[in-house]
C-alpha cells in the first residue's frame, strides 16, 4: 500500500464514531487533542461511560453472597460480562475467565501460582527480548526465589525474534517450564507468530502464556485455535475502565494451581486449622472484586463487536502504512519496529534529538505520542538509543492525524536541529 | 404424571397468589410438611453445601424409577427443595436427566437458581441429574 | 440512650443526604429500597459518580511516564488525590500510602512482602477470633509456605477480644513477628482496643497490622496517634469506587519490604541480568494502576468530610442504640455482639429460624440485608450458629428505616415459626 | 545579582514571547549555546536519571560560594537545566539552600516540575539544594 492512497471511507465512519469518545474534543494548549498515544490506554466510548455511571446508580451492591436484590442483580450482571468475555477470545468455559486488575496483575498471578507449584531450583523460563517490564520481572522474580533460569529469546534488527534461536533453546534445555511472549510488542508493533511459538513449545509439553495487551484491541482473539494455556490483557487498553482485566487459564492449570492472593469469595470453607478453597474461578478471586471493572470491562468489547474488529483492524493497517511511508521522508527518522508483521504502533527516532525533545514540543501542537523507554528498557538497549518517539493508533484516529502528526514532528526537528 | 405435567401443575397452584408474600408463605408451608429424608441419611455424604443454607440429598432406585428425598436446615430452601422433588422423583433416569425445570422462572423464583449460590438449590439440580446420569449408564 | 429517644435532626440532614445518592431511590419488588448492607458496600454519592465520569471525559490516560498534557493531568489528580488520603488518616507522608485494590489485596501484599522479608520457620503471626477471611487465609498461606504458627486471640461472649490472653500471649512466645487483628468487627460491630494493642505489641518491637475496612467510614483515623505500623482500608465501603484501596505502612518497613508485583513503574531501571527497584509509593504499584479508583477514593472522602465524621460517627452510633433496642422486643432473638465498644452493625439470630430465611422475605419487603457467615466462619461456630441475619447502618439511613426492618422481622418470623 | 533578581530576569525575558513555540525556541536555544559542563563530570556518578532523559551535575565550592555546571542529553532539558544553573550558581550555600524557584511557574513551566518525573529537572533542584545543604553545615 502507497502513502498516497486514500483509505477507503465506507470502511469505518470515523467521524461519527469520534462523537463517541467524549474527550477527543479536548483543547491542549489551545489546539484540538491528537490522541495517538492509545497503546497506553485507550479512550473511553461514552456507552463504557455510561455503564459505569449505570451500575453505581442501579446496580451497586457487593456481590456473590448477598441474598437481597440488588446484589443478586450485580452478581447476575457481573457474571453476564465474564461470559461475554469468554465468548469474545472464544474460551471454552466462563470459568476460565478470571477477572483481574490488569495485564501486569494476571502475568504476576501465574508466575506466582504456576511458579510455586511447577518450577524449581534449575527449571527455565523462556521470555523474549522484546518483553514489557510487566512480562520480565515478575520472572526475574520467580526466578530468583527459586534459583530458576530466565532465558531470552532474541530479536533480529527487524524487531522479529529469531525463531530459530528459539527452537534451539527448546531444544538443548530439558527443563523449560513455561513460555511467555507478548503477542504484540507495545514498543515495536511486532506481531509475532504465536501459534508457531505455542505448537513448538508443546511439542515439548511446555505451556505457554501470552501478554495479549497489545493484540486484544488490534485483531481477533480465539483461545482454542491457538491453544494457548494463558493469555491475559488489560481492560483499560481495550475501551474499558481503569483496573480491568482478564487472566484466561486452561482448566487443567487453574485446578493444579495454588489459589494467588487469600480473603473473602476465594474460599469453601474456612477454620483456623485448615481452609478449603473455592471451585474456578472464585479460587483466584479474593476479596470485594472490582464490581464496576468487571461488569464494564464487557460494555467497552460491546463496542469494539460493534465496529467489527476484522474491519477495525483493516483499517488500522491502513493509517499505520499511511504514517509510516509519510513519517520516512523526515531526513534521519528511523523507524524502530520493522517487522513484516505488524501493527498500529509506530516507533522512531531522529538522529540528533532526544525523543523527549519531540514529545514536548509535539505536546505543545496538541499532539498526544508517549517518548521513552516503554517499559521495554532492555529492548532500547539492543537498538542503542535511549527511547523512541511512539504514536500508537486506534479506530478513532484520522488521516488528517497522521498528516498533523508527521508535519508536527518536521517543526519539531527544524526547532531542534 | 409426567415431569412436565407435574411442573405445570406447581404453576397453576402458583397462579392463585398476587404477591410475593403469600408466595413465601406456599413455599414455608410446603417446606414445614414432613421431613423430607430420614434421619440417616443426614449425613456429610448427602449434604449438599450452599453458600447459606445445607442440602441433604439421597436417591434410591426402584424398579426403574429414582425416588429422592431431601432436606434442608433453612424453612425457604427446604420449601423450595420438597417442590423439585415433587418433580423429579419417581421418574426413570432419562426421564430426570432430559427435564428441563422450567417451573422455577414461571413461579418467578428464578433468582433461586441464579449465579450468587445462596442456597444448595442449583447444586441440588445438579447433584440429582448426576445421579440420574450415572444409573441411566448402568441402565445401558 | 433508650430506644424511644428521637435522634436530634440538627445532626445530619439525612432527608437531603439521601437525595445524593441516587440508587436510594431503586425500587424493589414493588417497595421502597431499604439498604442496610453498607458493611458490604457502600452507595456512592452523586459526587463520586461524577467525578468518574469527569476522569473519563476529561483526564484519562496513562500516568506517570508521558510527558503529554493528559497524562500530565492524570497524574496530577493521581497524586493529588494520594495527598488527600494521607491527610485523611494523617499519615506522616503520602508515599507512605500505597493504592491497592482493597483491603484483600492490602493485607495479601504485606502477608507475602513483609512474610519474605521477616518470617521464617517457627516465628508466628498473632490474628483474632473475628477475622474477617481476608485477614485469615493469607496468613494461614504464609504460615505454611514457611512453617510458621498461627495464634488467635480468643473473644469472650459479649465478642470482646480477650486482652489477658492476648498478653499472654505477647509474653510467653518470643517469636512473635507480627500482629494483625480488625480494627471493628464486620459481624458483631465490636470496636477493637487497637491502640492498647498496638502499644503491647511495641513494648516488644513487633509490628501491628490494622484491617480498617470498616473503621475509616465510622471513626476518625490517626495512623500517627495510633502509631499503628500498616493500616488498609477499601475505598468501596468508604463512599469510593470499586477496586480501590489503601495501604498504609511505616515507611521504614515499605523500604525494608521486597515488591510485592513485578512489572512497569515499580522499577527504576531493566536489564535482563538485574532489576532495580523504583522508591516508595511506586515499588508497590506494579502495572498501570487503577487511575480511575486512585483519583475518586477520595471524591467519597471529600464527601465523608463535608459531613464531618464525628457527627456521623455519632448519628449513626444513635441509630444503632435505637434498633438494637427493637429488635430485642421480638422474642426469641438473640443479638450476636453485644461489646460495650460497639458501632453500626446489628447481627442477630433468631431461634428456630434460619438467617437466610428471613433474608430472603426481608428482601421481598424491598430490605436489604446480609445473611450468612460474613466471611468469618470461624467466628459462627464459636457462637454455634449458621450465621446471622446483619444490618449494617450508614448516615444514608433513617430511623423510619429502623422500624421497617423490625416490622419486616416480625413479619418474616411469623410466617416462619 | 540575588538569586530573585536573576529569576525576575528571566521571566521578564520569557514575558515577550505570546506563544508555546516561542518559548520553547528560546529554551531550545539556551539548551544549544556551548556545554554546560567539562567531559570529565559526565560520568556515572553526577547522573541524575530521570524517567526520560539524562542530567549530569557537577559543583564546585569556591570563596564561599557553590558553582555549579550541568549538561543533559535533551536539548529542552537542557535549556531548562541552564536557567536553573544560571539562577542558583555563584551563590552562598545558605541563599540556594533558601532558594525558592518561582521562575518556573511564572514562566509556565510548571508542568517540568511536576511528579510525572519525566524528566530529571525536580531531582537536579533536589541535588543542588542537598548539596548547598551539606556545604552550609560544613560552614557552621
Ligand atoms: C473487616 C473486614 N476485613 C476485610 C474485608 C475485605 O475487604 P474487601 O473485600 O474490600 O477486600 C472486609 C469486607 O468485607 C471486612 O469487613
Ligand atoms: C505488551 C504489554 N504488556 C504488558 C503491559 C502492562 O499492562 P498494564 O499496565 O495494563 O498492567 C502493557 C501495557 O503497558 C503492554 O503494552
Amino acid at each position: 500500500m502507497s502513502a498516497t492512497s486514500t483509505i477507503s471511507p465506507a470502511v469505518l465512519d470515523v467521524e461519527k464514531i469520534r462523537k463517541d469518545f467524549p474527550i477527543l474534543s479536548t483543547m491542549v494548549h489551545g489546539k484540538p487533542l491528537v490522541y495517538l498515544d492509545n497503546a497506553a490506554t485507550s479512550q473511553k466510548p461514552l456507552s463504557v461511560i455510561k455503564a459505569i455511571e449505570h451500575y453505581y446508580t442501579h446496580e451497586n451492591s457487593n456481590i456473590h453472597r448477598g441474598v437481597h436484590f440488588l446484589s443478586q442483580r450485580a452478581t447476575e450482571a457481573y457474571e453476564v460480562s465474564r461470559k461475554k468475555v469468554a465468548k469474545f477470545i472464544n474460551a471454552p468455559h466462563d470459568y476460565e475467565c478470571l477477572f483481574v486488575k490488569g495485564t501486569t496483575d494476571g502475568i504476576n498471578l501465574v508466575a506466582y501460582s504456576y511458579g510455586k507449584q511447577f518450577v524449581k531450583e534449575g527449571d527455565t523460563i523462556i521470555i523474549s527480548a522484546m518483553e514489557h517490564h510487566s512480562n520480565i520481572v515478575p520472572w526475574q522474580i520467580l526466578c530468583e526465589d527459586r534459583k530458576a533460569n530466565l532465558k531470552v529469546i532474541p530479536i533480529n534488527e527487524k524487531g522479529e525474534l529469531k525463531m530459530d534461536e528459539y527452537k534451539k533453546m527448546l531444544a538443548e534445555d530439558k527443563n523449560v517450564k513455561l513460555v511467555s511472549v507478548c503477542w504484540i510488542s507495545n514498543s515495536l508493533g511486532t506481531i509475532n507468530p504465536v501459534k508457531e511459538i505455542i505448537a513448538l513449545a508443546h511439542e515439548k509439553g511446555i505451556p505457554v502464556m501470552l501478554d495479549a495487551a497489545q493484540a486484544v484491541q488490534h485483531i481477533v482473539v480465539d483461545v482454542q485455535d491457538l491453544d494457548v494455556d494463558f493469555l491475559t490483557f488489560s481492560g483499560h487498553k481495550l475501551y474499558g475502565p481503569t483496573g480491568s482485566g482478564i487472566l484466561y487459564g486452561k482448566e487443567k492449570w487453574l485446578n493444579a494451581m495454588p489459589p494467588y492472593q487469600g480473603g473473602g469469595d476465594m474460599i469453601k470453607h474456612v477454620t483456623f486449622e485448615k481452609t478449603t478453597y473455592n471451585e474456578l474461578p472464585f479460587k483466584f478471586e479474593a476479596g470485594t472484586p472490582n464490581i464496576e471493572a468487571g461488569i464494564c470491562i464487557s460494555a467497552g468489547i460491546d463496542y469494539l463487536n460493534g465496529l467489527g474488529i476484522e474491519v477495525v483492524a483493516q483499517y488500522e493497517h491502513e493509517l499505520l502504512e499511511y504514517v509510516t511511508a509519510k513519517l520516512l521522508e523526515i531526513p534521519g527518522l528511523r523507524i524502530i519496529g520493522t517487522a513484516d508483521q505488524k501493527t498500529s504502533v509506530v516507533s522512531f527516532f531522529v538522529d540528533g534529538t532526544h525523543p523527549s525533545d519531540i514529545g514536548i514540543l509535539l505536546d505543545k501542537m496538541g499532539i498526544a505520542v508517549r517518548t521513552g523507554h516503554h517499559c521495554t528498557q532492555p529492548l532500547m538497549e539492543i537498538f542503542g538509543i535511549p527511547g523512541t518517539v511512539r504514536a500508537s493508533l486506534a479506530f478513532c484516529n484520522t488521516k488528517q492525524e497522521m498528516d498533523q502528526l508527521v508535519e508536527g514532528v518536521k517543526r519539531a526537528v527544524s526547532m531542534l536541529l | 404424571m409426567t415431569i412436565n405435567e407435574i411442573q405445570d401443575e406447581l404453576i397453576d397452584e402458583f397462579q392463585m397468589f398476587t404477591d410475593w408474600m403469600e408466595k413465601y408463605e406456599y413455599i414455608i408451608q410446603m417446606g414445614k410438611d414432613l421431613p423430607l429424608i430420614s434421619e440417616q441419611y443426614k449425613q456429610d455424604d448427602n449434604l449438599i453445601r450452599g453458600c447459606q443454607s445445607r442440602v441433604w440429598l439421597h436417591a434410591d432406585y426402584k424398579d426403574g424409577k429414582v425416588l429422592f428425598t431431601a432436606d434442608s436446615d433453612a424453612i425457604i430452601t427446604k420449601g423450595l427443595v420438597s417442590m423439585v422433588v415433587r418433580v423429579l422423583s419417581d421418574h426413570t433416569p432419562s426421564e430426570i436427566a432430559g427435564a428441563e425445570l422450567y417451573f422455577v422462572d414461571k413461579i418467578g423464583l428464578r433468582e433461586h437458581l441464579s449465579v450468587t449460590r445462596s442456597n444448595g438449590l442449583l447444586s441440588m439440580i445438579k447433584q440429582m441429574k448426576l445421579y440420574a446420569v450415572a444409573l441411566q449408564s448402568q441402565e445401558k
